[in-house]
């Protein structure tokens, strides 16, 4: 609270320049990237179609009406130009594989989904690894429960994508046969049941939970390990404080100190993470969607990756880069309210 | 006064030193430690930080896969790796398959539906994946060392731009880059996927050691260090980097399996080496060929064993690095 | 075209910005809190309801215009509401009358006329006619971009299209072309051309217009299905009683009230679907999951009762070798490459056994028979003969090296040694040619040829292809034919050699075959192309160019396609089998109409 | 608050500690960081506790409050609280007495205090926790007003009552810390160190502020310490320690005028002067290991006047004179009465 106002100008001038820096310089990358990599999107996805029917006949002559159509036969830096413009409208065009469909509406249509699960698992992983990672450095902590924690943390070893896999196959396939039980426990795909219709209904809210909870599952415990062991690393460094000694002298309950003077002091440095995990959430679980057949972001941008649908790949990395840059500038900006020993002063 | 020649003297006799100044009658330590840490350390040999379990069977783990990938290869005849070499789809010994085939001795750990022999696989597929992820880390910590280094040290505007840059590397999507630079790239062996690995493998450790750099520039022995006009090179290598060593074996291990964990991923889409045989490209074939489905649980079974047991070697190794780093982690887990 | 900004409107910058960022945003909340589909699905029991594959994810559920290339029409859409003219069917070999009556041309085989049903009529009421047929062909004349799907073919072939009753329609082709019918208007392979509605289409822009609006009974067809509700991963058919082909006693009405297509993602999850009895009807998967899946479910069924199980897919699978990049260059070399590949060893592993060695470059469908049978002395021999191939290599300068390199070597005019080495390029797309050129590599190192492959994304693998850039493919460009061999044949002529580096059109003669015998094969193939279809000259025709094409070794057949399709009997039978082969069983082409009518309930 | 309930004891010691032993476990074997030490306080009284870094005086302290963390133990001995042996309470029973009876100026002000608290939360807590469920229960305005008045109490302005830690000096911070310890009247303090980290100024204002307080409130008190000086003008008695034993304990005049045992000479003597510049004696002669101690006296290896018999028999404490008593050999006639 030092800081004069000028200073604080000064620091937000900065760090907004930085992030403005950022956004321009990795949209610059997305555009370049792409087309470093030799192949045509429209004779790919051309060839998409001759996957279908076999052979396309005059599939040079369509070719060259969709690069047209795509302005892809102007000279790069036109095309350039045209795209941050379009950019600074937010105005991310149509797709180019899944054409006249419009990147807006692609994107529009999984963000939802993919914020969801990517939402609830990364609050959840955050709560459940915090959790046990204080429950393993606090000193109460019964013997029992110390025991059992590490080896959930065999987990963390293990690719999310191969959890989802196992998870699938017991929760939804094996598991009810084990049983004796007609139906699977979770449903094998999807994001919601068959015949609801999306809207505010207690039928489909309760449907896209229960179709949440397997995808949920498999990203919590393959990440809640790496919060826990950064939590207890914080806690036990929180341990040694004196103020913990105080605390213990002045007699307060044992849950009371591990609240409110071990958690809240060991919790701030992972609230940047947390920050930082919810600005890149927008790019969705690719491995995990893909196997839950899940409609969110990270199945989006995969395929349009292999695809090469350019405006695809920039608007939705365009999205993940502003959403990371707006969290790093949250950071640097909300930190200070977090933890009232930084200030805006700091270097 | 007499002042004490130092050069005969033991580290303990150095601290008795400090701990009466002439200045005042205060028996004033300014570290105030009490007598359950620092003594010790210095009165057992065998009582060296580095002497800790899980520094040690974390390192046992890591060394006993690679000795299986060094001597594994004149046990077994590892061509049987390759399409086409055994029968298909056979159990591990002692089991069935789902077309009754029972496993022989001369596939101890089964087949897949290519024909590749899973002992071979294990034999060179672990050591593979760990040498993936140690020479992306490697490269990646180096990259990072080098520009935290930087970064931290001079500041101003080449600190300014070097965060910048991490912070790019971070915001691309990585899987993005790979794949475009997997096309540019003739033919994807080892190393070049260590490559690609390592330019998402150093913003972390960079941005890292840069803030410890920069906090160490201000403490007192590095102030002195330049007081007495050592050169910038020799304060970055003599001064900091010794300090930071336990810290950058960590984020190294970190980076190794972290870099390994990239690689399976992308084996794992179908992304990785051709002929090389992985663990990561197993688990692709054997998801693309819904193994599980065929309860070939040996076939996914194997391979995430092994990667299982690779990331708990490195985590207990970086997790007793952790310790060796952080003395209060020590005192706790004692 | 505007050159400046196309496909984007420019508005006010801060208004847009603000707007298509409020679009994403509404976009978004919409999706969650309104219903997509205004008609309330009523519950229709399991045991009336057959549920499909869908394979994938839909990129654009809520697009119906099938012209454009992203949308797509497997879904249901033309398996169910919109209806083919005519379907071939490939185990009778004929050509089915489906909305259309004939089609027949005049002897020059320039002038076409189609005559259709009467009283055809849309979901709407309105009459199906000669109006919107011409209407069809005409926008897709009109398309000067050739964007627009089918509009290059069109243009390529038709001068006009006239309107001569209402239920004749007469098209006037640019040139002779016997198979005009059957390439554009039966059901060759997947689809065809999809007549519109003239009156929903007629004031509309035929690029953007997504044809989606349920309340209007968009997107609109003749079958006996309407679209009721169109989800990300799911689509829902319900049966129309008034569908004219039950008022002109053209067929009953199908038997299932509801058709669902579910997108259903990996092989793991739709086969568990399967297993467990959600999907009737599941789209290619591997042999492991469909025998796992049988075990679970013993009403699983296929085309083959037995092993292999499969129906072959129209694309037979082969190696294509640059014929510009030494020592590829020569036939020899290549004939070499094909003597040494074991066809059986292929299919054995990277089939496990469930496909068959390409005898010919032709699919082994019926209609195929008859030149395939025409030349057996021409065509690959049943085993490989590596010695064969060996002595080829041999005749050529190359020597096997000792030691530690065993590969081939040859001392080059330069003095230096070269290795006899091939890179195979696959499509990362899928795991299935990625297999077979993992096998071939093994076969070929171990005959002593330094060869490897890799796998790259779909778009590189494609130019690389077209412009040239490989030494090798696992391919299958010499897809086309399926019941005469011309469309095959004539890919291979030299109209489309292109140097290396030009695109090589439609990825048409690739391999960049040329030369005397070349141009000799290319007059045959043209003169092959204007006979009326089966008719009687062909065959030495065909013969001749045949040898040419053998000799030179054009490309190197490896082995059939294949496609298992595993169908569900608990709750439908009547499923296209082998032993009850009234159609071919590929349920996301638009002759999946006749399956759909064909089906029982099984309880 | 009451605090002088009852005393079962006849004596009017508040505190007594016999045989206290707190040993800390390493992997070769205990250090025996308090060794079997004896002392009391008696009501009102003020306990200096001297001794160089690491003789276990801290520790000491802690063994009292039963605060000693692992690796560390306590592995026998008494202390009696007003009678009541706390040792032999049961933790929850401890938790209640703490701050209530027995509170704690901690060392180290600067981390003391909680850095995501504000400061009156950090008062507020000790109050809300001792705080009996019955009728005494105070309203939020009543704590409020009674946290102002612990900060008028130890000099500090209204304003601070909504500063963060860090917000305040370490003078300001380590008064915060002593307006916490009286919060609740308690019967015995100890201060550990409390002044150690402050610059000289700090240290005598806040060392001001203690000695106001204890003469306010009339608390007894335990002042550890090694600045002698700053001690002889806040302490009653003062207790030597040495590695792990207290090896003198008397009044601070005798302490300072008659320094008997061997390392309290030394200490004494190593107090600066201005007149006369003497060398360091305390440098000399080396510090056993504290896990496996010399048999006989502690400070042997240093002990300037050491005897033969100082190298095997453990010398006792030796009264030598009211209120003074001595663990050393070579006042082993000088007895005045008894052994403490």
């Amino acid at each position: 609270m030092t800081g004069k106002l000028d200073d604080r100008i000064t620091f937000l001038g900065r760090k907004l320049g930085v992030f403005l820096l950022t956004v321009w310089t990795s949209a610059t990358l997305i555009f370049i990237i792409p087309r470093l990599a030799p192949g045509d999107p429209i004779a790919a996805m051309i060839a998409r179609m001759s996957q279908q029917s076999g052979y396309v006949e005059n599939a040079d002559k369509i070719i060259e009406g969709w690069r047209e159509r795509f302005g892809l036969n102007d000279p790069p830096s036109i095309q350039y130009v045209r795209y941050l413009g379009n950019l600074f409208h937010f105005d991310l065009g149509y797709s180019m594989a899944s054409f006249p469909a419009t990147v807006s509406v692609m994107i529009g249509r999984a963000l939802p989904w993919t914020v969801g699960l990517s939402l609830v698992s990364i609050l959840a992983t955050f709560l459940i690894g915090n959790f046990v990672g204080a429950l393993l450095a606090w000193q109460k902590t019964p013997r029992w429960i110390k025991l059992c924690i590490p080896p959930t943390m065999i987990f963390t070893s293990i690719p999310g994508m191969l959890a989802a896999v196992a998870l699938l196959y017991i929760f939804s396939f094996q598991l009810h046969r084990w049983l004796g039980l007609s139906a699977p426990l979770f449903p094998l795909r999807g994001a919601y049941g068959r015949g609801l219709e999306p809207g505010v209904s207690w039928p489909f809210i309760l449907s896209v939970i229960h179709h949440g909870i397997l995808p949920v599952t498999s990203i919590v415990l393959v990440r809640f390990g790496y919060w826990a062991l950064g939590m207890r690393g914080m806690m036990i460094t929180v341990e040694g404080e004196d103020y913990m000694h105080l605390a213990r002298a002045k007699g307060l309950r044992p849950f009371y100190i591990l609240y409110h003077y071990m958690i809240r002091n060991a919790i701030l440095p992972q609230i940047t993470g947390l920050a930082l995990s919810l600005g890149t959430m927008v790019g969705g679980q690719v491995l995990v969607e893909i196997i839950f057949s899940y409609p969110g972001m990270g199945t989006l941008i995969y395929t349009a990756v292999r695809n090469q649908d350019f405006p695809v790949i920039q608007g939705a990395t365009f999205i993940i880069i502003v959403g990371t840059a707006t969290a790093v500038l949250l950071i640097d900006l909300l930190y200070p309210l977090i933890d009232p020993r930084i200030s805006h002063q700091g270097k | 006064m007499t002042k004490p020649t130092r050069t005969s003297r033991t580290r303990d006799e150095d601290k008795l030193d400090t701990t009466t100044s002439p200045e005042s009658a205060q028996l004033y330590d300014p570290d105030n430690q009490d007598l359950s840490q620092g003594r010790t350390s210095s009165l057992n040999r065998w009582d060296t930080p580095w002497f800790n379990w899980k520094l040690i069977s974390g390192t046992a783990i890591v060394g006993i896969i690679v000795l299986i990938g060094i001597f594994g290869r004149f046990l077994w005849d590892t061509e049987l790796v390759y399409v086409g070499k055994c029968p298909l789809n056979l159990p591990p010994v002692g089991f069935e398959n789902s077309r009754g085939q029972t496993g022989t001795w001369s596939h101890p750990f089964g087949t897949e539906n290519s024909g590749r022999d899973m002992l071979a696989l294990t034999i060179i597929g672990a050591p593979n994946s760990l040498l993936v992820g140690f020479v992306a880390a490697t490269i990646g910590i180096g990259i990072g060392i080098l520009l935290g280094f930087i970064s931290g040290f001079i500041g101003g505007l080449t600190d300014d731009l070097i965060r910048l840059l991490a912070g790019i590397t971070i915001t691309v999507p990585s899987l993005l880059v790979l794949i475009i630079i997997q096309s540019l790239v003739e033919q994807i062996g080892l190393f070049t996927m260590a490559t690609l690995l390592a330019v998402f493998a150093w913003p972390g450790p960079t941005l890292v050691i840069r803030g410890q750099v920069m906090s160490m520039r201000e403490s007192g022995y590095v102030q002195m260090a330049r007081l007495s006009g050592a050169s910038p090179l020799r304060i970055m290598f003599g001064e900091i980097m010794p300090n930071l060593l336990p810290y950058l074996a960590a984020s190294f291990i970190g980076s190794v399996s972290g870099s390994i964990l990239a690689a399976v991923g992308l084996e794992t889409l179908g992304l990785g080496p051709q002929r090389v045989p992985t663990l990561g490209g197993t688990l692709y074939f054997a998801l693309e060929a819904a193994a599980l489905l065929r309860n070939m649980w040996w076939w996914l079974g194997i391979p995430i064993f092994i990667l299982s047991l690779i990331f708990m070697g490195l985590l207990l190794i970086n997790l007793g690095l952790d310790e060796i780093a952080n003395p209060r982690l020590r005192k706790a887990t004692e | 075209m505007s050159h400046q900004t196309p496909l984007s409107p420019k508005l006010p910058l801060v208004t847009s910005l603000i707007k298509n960022m409020l679009k994403i945003l509404k976009l978004s909340c919409l999706m969650l809190i309104l219903s997509c589909s205004a008609l309330a699905l009523k519950p229709v029991d399991r045991t009336d309801t057959v549920i499909f594959d869908a394979y994938g994810r839909i990129a654009n559920p809520y697009i119906f215009n099938w012209m454009v290339p992203g949308a797509t029409r497997s879904h249901g859409m033309h398996q169910s509401v919109w209806e083919p003219l005519f379907i071939l069917n490939y185990e009778t070999d004929e050509i089915e009358p489906w909305l259309g009556l004939s089609f027949t041309s005049n002897d020059q085989l320039d002038i076409w006329t189609l005559k259709i049903r009467d009283e055809v009529k849309w979901a709407d009421g309105e009459a199906y006619d000669a109006d919107d047929i011409v209407f069809t062909i005409d926008l897709l004349l009109n398309d000067e971009t050739l964007s627009l799907g089918e509009a290059a073919n069109m243009q390529q072939w038709i001068g006009s299209v006239e309107k001569i009753d209402p239920l004749t329609v007469q098209f006037n082709l640019k040139a002779p072309n016997p198979r005009f019918q059957l390439d554009y208007f039966s059901v060759r392979v997947w689809g065809n051309v999809v007549i519109l509605p003239q009156h929903v289409w007629q004031d509309k822009d035929p690029f953007t217009f997504d044809n989606f609006d349920l309340n209007r009974g968009w997107p609109l067809g003749t079958g006996p299905y309407r679209l009721a509700q169109a989800t990300e991963t799911e689509f829902i058919y319900d049966r129309r009683e008034d569908w004219w082909g039950l008022e002109t006693g053209f067929q009953d009405l199908p038997q299932p009230k509801r058709l669902i297509w579910v997108v259903t993602g990996v092989e793991e999850n739709r086969s568990l679907l399967a297993a467990n009895s959600e999907l009737d009807v599941v789209g290619g998967i591997t042999l492991g999951a469909f025998e796992a899946i049988s075990a679970m479910n013993p009403n699983m069924v296929a085309w083959k009762a037995k092993m292999p199980y499969v129906w072959l897919d129209p694309c037979p699978r082969q190696i294509s070798l640059n014929h510009t990049i030494p020592p590829w260059d020569q036939p020899d070399m290549r004939r070499a490459i094909s003597l040494i590949i074991d066809r059986r060893q292929i299919v054995e592993i990277a089939y496990e056994g469930t496909s068959f060695p390409s005898k010919s470059i032709f699919v082994a469908y019926q209609g195929m028979k008859p030149y395939i049978d025409a030349i057996p002395h021409l065509w690959i021999p049943e085993t490989s003969d590596v010695d064969e191939g060996k002595r080829l290599l041999e005749a050529r300068g190359w020597r096997l090296g000792s030691g530690k390199n065993k590969f081939y070597q040859k001392e080059m005019t330069d003095g230096s040694t070269q290795t006899l080495s091939i890179n195979l390029q696959t499509n990362a797309a899928g795991i299935e040619l990625r297999r077979v050129a993992d096998v071939v590599v093994e076969q070929l190192r171990t005959a002593g040829i330094n060869a490897s492959n890799r796998a790259i994304e779909g778009a590189t693998w494609n130019d690389n292809k077209a412009f040239g850039k490989f030494e090798g493919v696992v391919d299958w460009d010499a897809c086309g034919s399926v019941n005469e061999p011309w469309l095959t044949m004539n890919r291979y002529t030299n109209q489309f050699y292109r140097p290396i580096g030009a695109r090589a059109p439609g990825n048409n003669n690739f391999v960049r075959w040329q030369g005397s015998k070349a141009d000799r094969y290319s007059q045959l193939v043209a003169q092959i192309g204007v006979l009326p279809l089966g008719g009687s000259g062909i065959e030495p025709l065909f013969t001749e160019a045949m040898q040419l094409f053998l000799e030179e070794q054009v490309i190197i057949p490896l082995n059939q396609a294949i496609m298992l399709i595993p169908f569900n009997t608990t709750y439908w039978t009547g499923w296209p089998t082998e032993t009850n082969n009234y159609i071919h069983p590929p349920m996301w082409w638009m002759s999946a109409h006749r399956v759909i009518h064909n089906l029982k309930k099984a309880r | 608050m009451n605090t002088k309930v009852s005393q079962p004891s006849p004596t009017t010691n508040l505190l007594e500690v016999k045989d206290l032993r707190v040993y800390y476990e390493t992997p070769g074997g205990d250090i025996l960081a308090v060794d079997s030490i004896d002392f009391e306080l008696k009501e009102g009284e003020t306990l200096g506790l001297v001794g160089e870094s690491g003789c276990g005086k801290s520790t000491a302290a802690m063994g009292i409050l039963q605060l000693v963390q692992p690796p560390g133990r306590i592995v026998s001995g008494e202390v009696r609280l007003q009678g009541k042996d706390l040792l032999t309470l049961s933790e929850g029973k401890m938790r209640q007495l703490r701050w209530s009876k027995l509170a704690l100026i901690p060392q180290g002000a600067m981390n003391s205090l909680n850095p995501t608290m504000r400061i009156y939360r950090q008062i507020q807590d000790v109050i809300l926790t001792h705080q009996t469920t019955g009728s005494d229960k105070l309203s939020a305005d009543q704590i409020k007003n009674r946290i102002l008045e612990l900060l008028r109490m130890v000099g500090l302005p209204e304003r601070i009552y909504q500063m963060y830690p860090h917000e305040l000096s370490g003078g300001m911070k380590q008064r915060v810390c002593i307006a916490m310890a009286i919060a609740l009247n308690p019967s015995l303090i100890i201060a550990d160190e409390s002044t150690s980290a402050l610059d000289v100024v700090v240290q005598r204002v806040v060392a001001q502020t203690i000695l106001r307080v204890k003469q306010m409130l009339g608390v007894s008190m335990i002042i550890i310490g090694h600045d002698m000086g700053l001690m002889a003008q806040i302490v009653d008695r003062i207790a030597v320690m040495y590695a792990g034993k207290i090896v003198e304990i008397a009044a601070v005049r005798d302490i300072f005028n008659n320094p008997s045992h061997p390392y309290t000479q030394l200490l004494i003597e190593s107090i600066p002067s201005l007149k006369e510049q003497k060398p360091l004696k305390v440098t000399e002669g080396l510090t056993h290991d504290p896990r496996h101690p010399p048999p006989g006296c502690i400070f042997q290896l240093r002990c300037p006047i050491v005897t033969d018999q100082c190298r095997s028999i453990a010398p006792k404490a030796h009264l030598i004179r009211v209120e003074q008593s001595v663990a050393c050999h070579a006042y082993e006639n000088t007895d005045v009465a008894r052994t403490v």
